[in-house]
């Protein structure tokens, strides 16, 4: 409905293959990104900023990297956790290591450690296909999480297995961690930060690399027929995904929380973010998105609902009913949209563009 | 611009050639034409486009086409086919344009009769057609083709490529460095500038011979009077042997300089047409009808919410829209209804059709129905009619701005003048009055006046408004027994304007009373029977449809009573009709290439039918021998049912009057 | 029983012992370098049988997962928090007064229900959908059953005793030097697993539903088209899986308590299941023994080097290395693809 | 289109006698391109094919036929080292080679199609035909995650060249449609398109015109002798319709229960009294 395509030709490839080829989306990006950079620090409280955007922002990105995996090249995993735990213990020994590296530095660096990790627990992935191999990706979830949890060389031989992040600028004068930094610090360079990985991510999917990920996902055999090398394909999947979860693990880690122990990083994150992916829509960086902020609003919202209707409840049976909702919840979306929030917005665009007629 | 040059421009810029010249010279790096290929919209500058011509009529030249020779174009709208008719008329040369379509024996009379020696040629599949009736054109001497898909194997010497010719060309103007300049300018207003071959409804087609100043002339006049610039968007896609296309993409451009699409293909035309989003645009009533009704179909299968806004507000612009674009007095309310309409369905429906940017549209060639008509005014595009002929270089009568009705094709085009025959016959006389019929003096004489007055052979007047207003071919008015005026296409139309209706045949001249012969519309009707579950195997089955005919007779009889209404017409009420058992077909010789009705030969190939509608029978039989897709020729036979409809008596009040 | 069948047998009957010599011997040499490491033969048997024991109750949890994949190719995640709700529902009902027998009659019931729930409102309405989504929805559904459980009866750690006996004895004597310690109450879980094993496999044997279910197993379309309602099958299949859960619920939890952690448990069938096969009921039993002793064997005699605690990923290790060699699992058949 | 239109395109009719009967000069194949030796292939006991030899030769159109089962699809998953063959050699371009995988296959010019359709679900025509130039894609993750400079060059270039080949294929009203919803015939035709994209030296068709009707296996037929013309692309395939074969084919290798029943021109291998036993089902004892 609100578009108007009439006369949107493109005399280039490069036009047409531009993210966004019609000028309608531009334009509604734009918007997006004048609200999210002006808006939302100008409007949303601190409160706000630290409980729900920034997080947001982390498990999207989390979410981008396991939907790289899961959703492009078709490789189930469940070691998301462990891998956000690796990028957060790499980030801590470089920032205590190496005091005079720029933060931005340590996340791509721990980030790049991910990788390595990830690349070495994707080689089963070789052999192994499906269920079995999201089987597989717990030994890395449990592994890892033990091995953090397990030696204090990781924490700098603290007694109680914390880590926290040392204070550091992003700019100079604005701390993004440490006591110092203010909630828009860090939600204002997450935005840019998480916006420029989204874009690497959304030019390697539509690439060569997305290609032949996906091509792996679709049907294998005919991939490797037409010349992809399966073990190439998956484990740059592996790689790049375990890049963009290690980078979103440091981010928690550092402008989240600011201080985290291993177990904050068990199997029940790995879920979260696969949630997020299915539920966000699998082969979509924007589902990424979308179901990032449905999985942080949904017990936040449950929570201060049940909350509201009687305040007198107690907090553990908060927690349960909570469980008990989210899960249905769950199922329910699950039945009503299994291709995620993406394809509803997918449909809904489709409509808008063939808008008065129905298809 | 200012005076001087203006004066350059009417003296020296007579001929196609040099106005491309003028334009490399002044936008040389602005589109001139484009084309969808390969996914995108490829498209030439003006500069480029002169490097290309030159390149191209040096190549003719170089392989021996004289000034004075005719070339044949045959193809879909392509950009190269197009430079083919500019490189032609640069050295002199005379295009002659050939319906792509055609089968073998027409294109093999017109390239006999133009005495045409070259051949530009799309694809395989005309140089196979023209390979096959080369036997019949000894002067065809040589073919070239733009797309060499599947003519690898092809030796013979008579055929090359268009690149080979541009090589020869690029070769030829190095060696003749001032041949090509010398050539255009040796080239005047009055020189021929190209050959339309016009189907006609009945006969051989005939040459009509246009000289630069007829087509020039007539393009410039309309391109000033409606202000079209060099900012248009258009698309090419009608045959570009029809004159329309002949002025509409090829000479407008020129005159005016804008930029001129090709679509990809035939099956793609309604989606590249949404994708460039033409800012002017022609298509005849069938097109409109067409799209209007695929329009309802589609919102059939919409939600019932969106369905009763579309409904609502379709409903709303009918009672303002046209007003409004008419620039008249209307409500506030109203005004704001029609905005909000403009937001939720006008501008959308315009976006999906790629009509967003129509500034300016077209149609002609016979009557639109009102309906039709009127939807697309009340969307807020400016809709307009016009009434021309090839031999006119399109322009007789366009409506102007502002005095748009559905009846009436408007007021004479620029420089033109009009006078009505005491037979009721319209003539005209004007710049783009044809020069002649190409070798048939005998036609020329009976058509064209000495002083340059042209029979139109269509009947009409002039209304009190001073729009011209067509009824009929005035050769077609009749009168019944009864001494009643008796016009068929009048009748034919007013049917036709129900979208269940095809096609018409009504005869009447000379008889007792009037009858028809009907087409439904398998699209729409069909389209009813899924909704309805009637299951149908065939057109024919489904024309055989009890319940079809109930409709149908629903829909003549509705005609009967607005005729009644008309002291004039109102003898002319259709009693008896049968609705036929196959679609007329072009390739059956039942209409011609533009999709007109053949009234005498169809009488003749069915006369059994028009028998039975007048010796009182309820059955008629008839065969009839088709011609399938593919070529094969079969049978169809049929039992067709009679009807019988009611008619109207004139109302009181008007009797009295008369 | 055909020659091959009769070989396999007899490749176990011997590969095993042998494994398991080779693994003491290596142990032994191991402590003879080491002086940190302590090594003694009936130590190290003890441990094994600790292990093996350990494993008859994941292979508990696993058959619950076997069933499920094998009838209906779901991989249901939400075995775990069947466990914990059947026990929870159990405690809750012994809590009421009611003798444990009776309790467990209701409790079997209420697994029933719950089946018919997830049928109705979770399986029928995805029918079709890719193996993801119904994935998905069991982690849904762990979800909810967790909170479910814990809603009705409250998340304290509840003791559950049906009166297994727990003491510990000492047993083979005249082997070894004091003999061994094994306790009773793993003896018993050990023969509740075994008659649960032999009951099932009666059941898909010499059963109609039980035949229909493997007839499921192989091929969906075929078992509808003749006529085997795939609606009923599953209810079935997912009832059975439940009593299954309720069984490995009343054993850990008599050993552990009854607590959330028993949901968690359930991922320590996952190994197991890479080890054995998603559909091969020996295979759940067999890989349940391998995983539970070598885990037990390996935090016993290698953990020390790696500072312990290794169980909680050594199982997945030994899985996942053991599917680089054997992708198809143990039981499995070499997988020629076809194109 | 008629049936007499499926045979070789013959060029319209010359006027010069001689010329027409003067036999084509590239309908001659002399230069070997791949070669099977005494191909012998069992699954775990079960013989799929035995001592198998036959040669494709550069430029031609060579068929394999046979009943069901007879091992056709065996042997090309053999040809591009899907399956490894017990025994045998097979030389391809000069180059004996044993164990290939069929990435390296592809690497050295083999392109395939399948008996059911192989295509990415997910994916676009277009993107499906794109994944076709892999190969010869080479610009590093950094420029493809910047998708800029050289990374936007490459895609841009091999845009080009798929466009090229949609063109060809007549599918420019479907470029942006998931395969997934394309009619069967139409994902033919895509699958088709992949493999012409990988510009391959000898192109493997299984079954290309199974499940169509005659009016798409006519297209499909036009498509594969344009293919085998215009790029001088070398065409193995299997096919169950004997008229396409018969016409299409310059050779043709007939397979029965894994072995060789006969191998020669299209009217030799008709003629062949082997063959009309094995497709008229005369037992084998």
């Amino acid at each position: 409905m609100l578009y108007r395509e009439a006369g949107q030709f493109k005399t280039s490839y490069a036009k047409d293959q531009a993210i966004f080829p019609i000028r309608q989306d531009r334009i509604l990006m734009a918007i997006l990104i004048a609200i999210a950079v002006l808006g939302v620090p100008a409007l949303a409280s601190e409160y706000f900023l630290e409980t729900i955007f920034v997080p947001f922002l982390i498990f999207a990105l989390a979410a981008i990297g396991l939907n790289i995996l899961t959703g492009y090249c078709g490789q189930l995993s469940l070691g998301t956790g462990g891998f956000m735990a690796c990028g957060a213990f790499f980030a801590y020994k470089l920032a205590t290591a190496f005091p005079e590296l720029h933060l931005v530095i340590i996340f791509l660096l721990s980030g790049l450690g991910t990788a390595l990790v990830g690349a070495a627990f994707g080689l089963p992935s070789l052999r192994i296909k499906g269920f079995y191999l999201a089987v597989a990706t717990l030994a890395a979830q449990f592994f890892l999480v033990w091995m953090f949890n397990k030696f204090d060389w990781w924490t700098n031989y603290s007694a109680s297995g914390v880590i926290s992040a040392p204070p550091r600028e992003v700019v100079p004068g604005f701390f993004l961690t440490g006591n110092d930094a203010s909630a828009v610090t860090k939600y204002l360079f997450l935005v840019c930060f998480v916006a420029l990985m989204a874009l690497i991510a959304k030019n390697l999917v539509r690439g060569r690399f997305g290609r032949s990920w996906m091509a792996i996902r679709d049907m294998d055999i005919a991939a490797e027929i037409i010349g992809i090398r399966p073990l190439w394909a998956k484990l740059s999947a592996f790689a790049v995904s375990s890049f963009y979860i290690g980078v979103a693990g440091a981010l928690w880690a550092f402008v989240y929380t600011g201080s985290v122990e291993a177990l904050a990083f068990q199997i029940d994150r790995s879920f979260q973010v696969l949630f997020m992916v299915i539920i966000g829509g699998l082969g979509s960086i924007l589902g990424s998105f979308l179901g990032a902020a449905f999985i942080v609003l949904l017990p936040i919202l449950l929570n201060n609902g049940m909350l509201a209707i009687d305040p007198t409840i107690s907090t553990a049976l908060v927690s349960h009913i909570e469980f008990m909702i989210f899960g249905a919840l769950i199922v329910l979306f699950l039945i009503v949209e299994p291709h995620g929030l993406a394809r509803l917005w997918q449909i809904g665009k489709e409509k808008l563009r063939l808008w008065p007629f129905p298809h | 611009m200012n005076a001087a040059s203006m004066n350059a421009d009417a003296t020296t810029l007579d001929t196609f050639p040099k106005l491309l010249l003028e334009h490399a010279r002044v936008r040389g790096d602005r589109p001139s034409i484009r084309e969808k290929q390969f996914g995108i919209w490829q498209a030439w500058t003006w500069a480029e486009v002169a490097e290309e011509i030159k390149a191209l009529a040096c190549g003719f030249a170089a392989m021996g086409l004289k000034r004075g020779d005719k070339i044949a174009i045959v193809g879909d709208n392509r950009p190269r086919l197009y430079w083919t008719m500019t490189a032609a008329q640069a050295i002199g040369a005379i295009p002659v344009p050939v319906y792509q379509d055609s089968v073998a024996e027409e294109m093999s009379y017109v390239i006999e009769h133009a005495e045409v020696r070259f051949a530009m040629v799309e694809d395989q599949e005309q140089v196979d057609k023209l390979i096959e009736i080369r036997e019949n054109c000894p002067r065809l001497e040589r073919i070239i083709y733009d797309d060499k898909r599947g003519l690898r194997d092809y030796s013979q010497d008579f055929l090359c490529s268009f690149e080979e010719v541009q090589e020869q060309g690029r070769a030829y103007a190095g060696a003749h460095p001032e041949f090509y300049d010398g050539e255009i300018a040796k080239s005047d207003g009055a020189d021929t500038a190209i050959m339309l071959y016009t189907s006609g409804t009945t006969g051989r087609p005939k040459g009509v011979v246009l000289s630069f100043d007829n087509v020039l002339q007539t393009a410039k006049n309309s391109a000033e009077l409606e202000g079209l610039t060099a900012d248009e968007e258009v698309l090419a896609y009608l045959p570009m042997a029809w004159v329309g296309d002949n002025i509409f993409s090829f000479g407008q451009s020129y005159a005016a300089g804008f930029c001129v699409s090709c679509p990809e293909s035939g099956d793609t035309v309604m989606h590249d047409l949404r994708e460039l989003g033409p800012s002017y645009f022609f298509a005849p009533p069938r097109i409109f009808e067409n799209i209007l009704t695929s329009v309802l179909i589609r919102m059939e299968d919409a939600s019932s919410l969106k369905r009763k806004m579309f409904h609502y507000f379709m409903a709303v612009a009918k009672r303002c829209g046209i007003a409004i674009l008419n620039g008249e007095q209307v409500s506030f309310s109203d005004r704001l209804l029609y905005a909000l309409g403009n937001v939720l369905i006008y501008g959308p429906l315009k976006n999906v059709l790629g009509f967003s940017r129509i500034r300016l549209a077209y149609t002609a060639g016979e009557a639109i129905g009102p309906d039709i008509f009127d939807f697309y005014r009340a969307l807020g595009i400016n809709l307009k009619q016009l009434y021309g002929s090839t031999e006119a270089s399109v322009f007789i009568t366009i409506q102007p701005d502002g005095e748009i009705k559905a009846d009436t094709v408007g007021k004479p085009a620029p420089g033109v003048e009009i006078k009505i025959e005491d037979s009721g016959e319209v003539m005209f006389r004007g710049p783009g009055v044809f020069v002649e019929y190409y070798k048939n003096a005998e036609a020329t004489a009976e058509t064209k006046t000495p002083d340059g007055w042209v029979h139109t052979g269509d009947a009409g007047f002039f209304n009190d408004d001073g729009h011209l207003k067509i009824i009929d071919r005035a050769k077609d008015v009749g009168r019944l027994n009864s001494g009643d005026l008796f016009a068929p296409k009048y009748i034919e139309n007013k049917l036709k304007f129900f979208p269940d209706i095809k096609e018409v045949v009504a005869y009447g001249n000379e008889r007792d009373f009037c009858t028809a012969l009907i087409n439904i519309d398998l699209t729409a009707v069909g389209n009813w029977a899924e909704r309805n579950n009637i299951a149908y195997g065939s057109y024919q089955e489904l024309a055989a449809n009890p319940d079809v005919s109930k409709t149908i007779t629903a829909h003549v009889e509705q005609v009967n009573r607005d005729l009644s209404e008309d002291p004039n017409l109102s003898g002319a009420q259709i009693r008896r009709f049968l609705i036929l058992h196959k679609e007329l077909d072009a390739d059956d010789g039942e209409l011609t290439r533009t999709q007109k009705v053949r009234r005498s030969f169809i009488a003749e190939r069915y006369k059994p039918l028009v028998d039975a509608l007048y010796d009182g029978s309820k059955t008629a039989r008839i065969e009839t021998e088709v011609t399938f897709e593919d070529g094969r020729k079969g049978v169809i036979k049929a039992n067709l049912q009679v009807i019988d409809a009611q008619t109207f008596d004139a109302p009181e009040l008007l009797k009295q009057a008369s | 029983m055909n020659a091959s069948a009769i070989r396999n047998i007899g490749g176990w009957a011997i590969g095993v012992p042998l494994v398991i010599a080779l693994l003491g011997f290596a142990f032994q040499g191991l402590a003879s370098f080491n002086s940190s490491f302590f090594f003694a033969w009936p130590y190290f048997i003890e441990v094994l049988i600790a292990g093996l024991l350990q494993g008859v109750m994941y292979s508990l949890v696993a058959l619950g997962f076997v069933l499920i994949f094998k009838a209906s190719g779901i991989f249901n995640f939400a075995q775990g928090s069947m466990v914990l709700f059947a026990a929870l529902t159990m405690v809750g009902f012994i809590e009421m007064g009611l003798h444990w027998t009776i309790a467990f009659a209701i409790t079997a019931v209420v697994m029933a229900l719950v089946a018919v729930g997830i049928e109705r409102l979770v399986l029928r309405p995805l029918v079709n959908q890719p193996h993801i989504i119904l994935f998905m929805s069991t982690i849904g559904i762990f979800y909810f059953l967790d909170g479910f459980g814990q809603t009705l009866w409250g998340s304290d750690i509840k003791v559950l005793d049906i009166g297994i006996p727990k003491t510990p004895m000492f047993v083979g004597k005249g082997m070894f030097e004091g003999g061994l310690l094994i306790n009773s109450f793993d003896l018993v879980a050990a023969f509740v697993g075994a008659a649960l094993v032999i009951a099932l496999a009666v059941f898909f044997h010499y059963t109609r539903i039980g035949r229909a279910l493997r007839a499921v197993a192989d091929d969906h379309q075929a078992a509808m088209s003749i006529g085997i309602p795939l609606k009923t099958i599953w209810v079935v299949v997912w009832t059975a899986a439940g009593v299954v859960a309720l069984v490995a619920g009343i054993m850990w939890g008599s050993k552990a308590g009854v607590q959330f952690s028993l949901a968690l448990i359930a991922l320590k069938a996952l190994p197991v299941l890479i080890l054995g096969g998603f559909t091969s009921i020996p295979g759940a039993i067999v890989g349940g023994l391998i995983i539970g002793s070598s885990e037990q064997l390996a935090e016993v005699f290698l953990g020390p080097l790696f500072g312990g605690a290794i169980q909680d990923w050594f199982a997945y290790m030994l899985a996942l290395v053991f599917l680089l060699f054997r992708p198809q699992g143990l039981f499995g058949e070499k997988i020629i693809e076809r194109i | 289109m008629t049936a007499a239109t499926l045979e070789r395109p013959a060029p319209p009719a010359q006027s010069d006698a001689s010329d027409a009967s003067a036999p084509n000069p590239r309908r001659n194949f002399s230069e070997e391109l791949l070669k099977v030796e005494d191909i012998s292939l069992s699954f775990g006991g079960v013989k799929a094919l035995t001592n198998i030899s036959f040669d494709i030769r550069k430029h031609e159109i060579r068929a394999i036929i046979g009943p069901n089962g007879a091992g056709k699809s065996s042997m090309l998953n053999v040809i591009n080292g899907f399956y490894h063959p017990q025994v045998g050699s097979i030389t391809y371009k000069g180059q004996t080679r044993s164990q290939m995988r069929p990435h390296e296959a592809a690497k050295t010019g083999i392109a395939r199609t399948f008996q059911n359709i192989a295509l990415f679900k997910g994916m676009s025509t277009l993107d499906n035909i794109m994944t076709g130039r892999l190969l010869k894609m080479r610009k590093n993750f950094l420029w493809q995650a910047l998708y800029w400079g050289p990374a936007l060059k490459e895609e841009l270039e091999h845009r080009e060249k798929v466009e090229e080949i949609i063109d060809f294929l007549e599918i420019q009203a479907i470029r942006k449609t998931p395969v997934g919803r394309l009619p069967y015939g139409l994902q033919k035709r895509v699958e088709l398109g992949r493999a012409l994209a990988m510009e391959p030296d000898l192109l493997l068709l299984d079954e290309p015109m199974a499940g169509m009707n005659v009016e798409e296996k006519e297209d499909m037929c036009r498509f594969i002798l344009d293919v085998n013309d215009e790029f001088g692309t070398t065409i193995a395939l299997i096919e169950h319709d004997m008229g396409v074969v018969m016409d299409i084919s310059d050779r043709v290798v007939v397979l029965d229960y894994g072995r060789l029943l006969a191998d020669g021109t299209p009217d030799e291998v008709r003629a062949n009294q082997l063959v009309i036993d094995a497709y008229l089902g005369v037992s084998h004892d």
